[in-house]
């Protein structure tokens, strides 16, 4: 028994795993080294593992759970668990007791009237130990089949795709802008206290754009800035325009002489002809 | 774009992305990209890859998330061997408890308890959780609201399985031989004794 | 070892390692795994891979340190939409920013500070003019001479506009729509243009 211990590698079934290295048998009978009790009583990965392995110690089926025998080596494992104060043992306290009171069912007679109608008191048990082996074995499946970095690996391979990838540029709504001015505008009249005036839209355009030609050219003439195309409304719009522009300081209306051509110029680009 | 350039941008990005790629994942990237390649025609691709790599090192297999490309089953163990670490080893205890989950989902923690006869380590349930393999799919309405587990199609996918039908078969559970109903094993191994009818 | 195993395995070890994998670091592989390769081999094994890849989603490329797979050149800009993120959103002051240039322009900063009640970071005018849709057309002849801001042509092209006529009108704050407005704050506001036009 002792040298089954030291060398639990012979080949039969392993009853489980002591630190990772199969433990293949287990002693006959209740003698156990010392020192090895604990290892062993730990391989064991509950009382119903337990409980299957005395049963299969006597080549025997579930169905035919020999309540008395098992009971009692049962107990044995149990009494040494306690010794050790191994704190996997009130797990199997909870079995010994149940155990102790199947046995003690069987034990009593029964009334002959209620014998059909009876049921076995080992049943629960033998169809718990039916269902655990059958977990059991499952278990055994899932640790053979093929796993994923054990015995296959998932295949990938190198990209430069990454270098592609666009930063995307942050989209914005006409209606968001229009509600973004609203709300500036709002917080400007709580603090300022006044009313911004609101110019027609295409005459403010039209002074960017003369403003836009003038960043190109020194001058205008002041004829360019109507085309005829545009009709009435669009002379208009630029005659209203280089007033604001004249009004706001931005740019100047030269006339060399009488009747001569007008222009206009940036602010401060007649006096110096230094631009930037 | 040509239908072999379709094939190639598949296989490409089969090749790249971290976790397996659906038919209908294909589909969409496919489309939000401007192609316009229907599933049919999608999983024809994948079948005309799966032909190719046959006989290659590696091939591509259809697990429960979608297809990936993987090592031939036969070539695991030497490949093993490019990492120091071992694979891992899963205890007794773990694999008795993943296996109750995949074989008896949904579950509570209780019933787990009730067949292994031991309680269920916090440990395991954080391991296989963290793992991905198992997660909490509601509660079963009793008191207390215990909650049940079921396992993922990460587990799957770990295992290599389409479907837990893949599962090999274990015995169905036994009939409860007497009343009906889950009753919690303390009771039965404590209570019982006192009510039962084996009281003379 | 037959000689098409060494080829899948030398493919299978491509596939599964981080990085390239050189001529001199594959025979020692092979070697002690038991198996004798030459070097010689081992490049034919790679030059037949290179061959057998060379009209698929991915091919065997010699880099640097070695040969990997990876995928093929043309369909980077596709494939690089796995990793696309989402636009970010422009911030409110942003916004308000570029709604001031478009409804006031041509405006100075100063005029966008005015009304904005803060000071306007130079990276918003960075952005907007590094998105094209703002730009300098002049300056204020006053002292400092701050520059005038316009929006561009790319900007109406952005906003599907013909000319700024076309700009929203511009909603009524929700404040002042209701009379019952909680804040007294808002009262003064409404006030406000009664007051005088020349406060300031």
């Amino acid at each position: 028994m002792t040298e089954k211990l030291s060398a639990p590698q012979q080949q039969s079934l392993p009853l489980g795993f002591v630190r990772g290295e199969p433990v293949i048998d287990k002693p006959e009978d209740l003698y156990i080294p010392p020192d090895a009790l604990e290892l062993i009583l730990e391989s064991f990965s509950g009382p119903m593992d337990l409980l299957l392995y005395l049963i299969r110690r006597q080549k025997l089926e579930i169905t035919e759970l020999p309540i008395l025998p098992i009971t009692r080596q049962y107990m044995e494992y149990v009494e040494m668990m306690k010794e050790l104060k191994l704190e996997l043992a009130a797990d199997y306290l909870v079995m010994a007791a149940m155990l102790a009171e199947i046995k003690s069912r069987m034990l009593l007679p029964r009334p002959p009237a209620e014998d059909d109608d009876e049921v076995d008191p080992r049943a629960e048990l033998v169809r718990r130990l039916q269902e655990y082996e059958a977990i059991r074995t499952g278990a055994g499946y899932l640790d053979e089949m093929p796993q994923t970095g054990r015995d296959h690996f998932v295949a990938h391979a190198a990209t430069d795709a990454k270098q592609h990838v666009q930063q995307q540029l942050p989209e914005i709504a006409l209606a968001e802008l229009a509600v973004a001015f609203a709300h500036a505008m709002a917080q400007a009249e709580l603090q300022h206290h006044h009313q911004v005036q609101r110019e027609k839209l295409s005459t403010r355009e039209r002074m960017s754009r003369i403003l836009d030609l003038l960043q190109t050219r020194s001058r205008l003439r002041f004829a360019d800035l109507f085309s005829p195309e545009e009709g009435k409304p669009g002379v208009v719009v630029s005659f209203l325009a280089v007033l604001e522009l004249v009004k706001e300081a931005l740019i100047d209306v030269v006339q060399v002489d009488a009747f001569s051509e007008i222009h206009i110029a940036n602010r401060g680009q007649v006096y110096a002809e230094a631009s930037d | 774009m040509q239908k072999h350039q379709i094939k190639q941008l598949i296989e490409a990005l089969l090749f790249v992305t971290e976790s397996p790629l659906s038919v209908a994942q294909l589909a969409d990237y496919l489309s939000e990209h401007g192609m316009d390649a229907s599933r049919n025609q999608i999983r024809e691709v994948l079948q005309e890859l799966q032909f190719d790599y046959q006989e290659r090192g590696i091939q591509l297999h259809q697990v429960a998330s979608g297809y990936r490309f993987q090592t031939r089953a036969e070539l695991g163990g030497i490949i093993a061997g490019l990492w120091q670490e071992k694979p891992p080893k899963y205890s007794q205890a773990l694999l008795e408890t993943l296996a109750l989950i995949a074989y008896r989902q949904p579950i509570t923690r209780g019933d787990i308890e009730e067949v292994r006869g031991v309680s269920v380590s916090s440990q395991i349930m954080k391991t296989l959780q963290e793992r991905g393999w198992v997660k909490v799919v509601g509660h079963r309405e009793v008191p207390g609201r215990p909650q049940l587990y079921a396992t993922t199609n990460e587990f799957l996918d770990y295992f290599n399985l389409q479907d837990l039908s893949e599962l090999p078969a274990i015995p169905e559970p036994p009939q409860k031989a007497s009343n009906t109903g889950p009753v919690a094993q303390e009771k039965t191994a404590e209570t019982a004794p006192e009510e039962s009818e084996s009281a003379p």
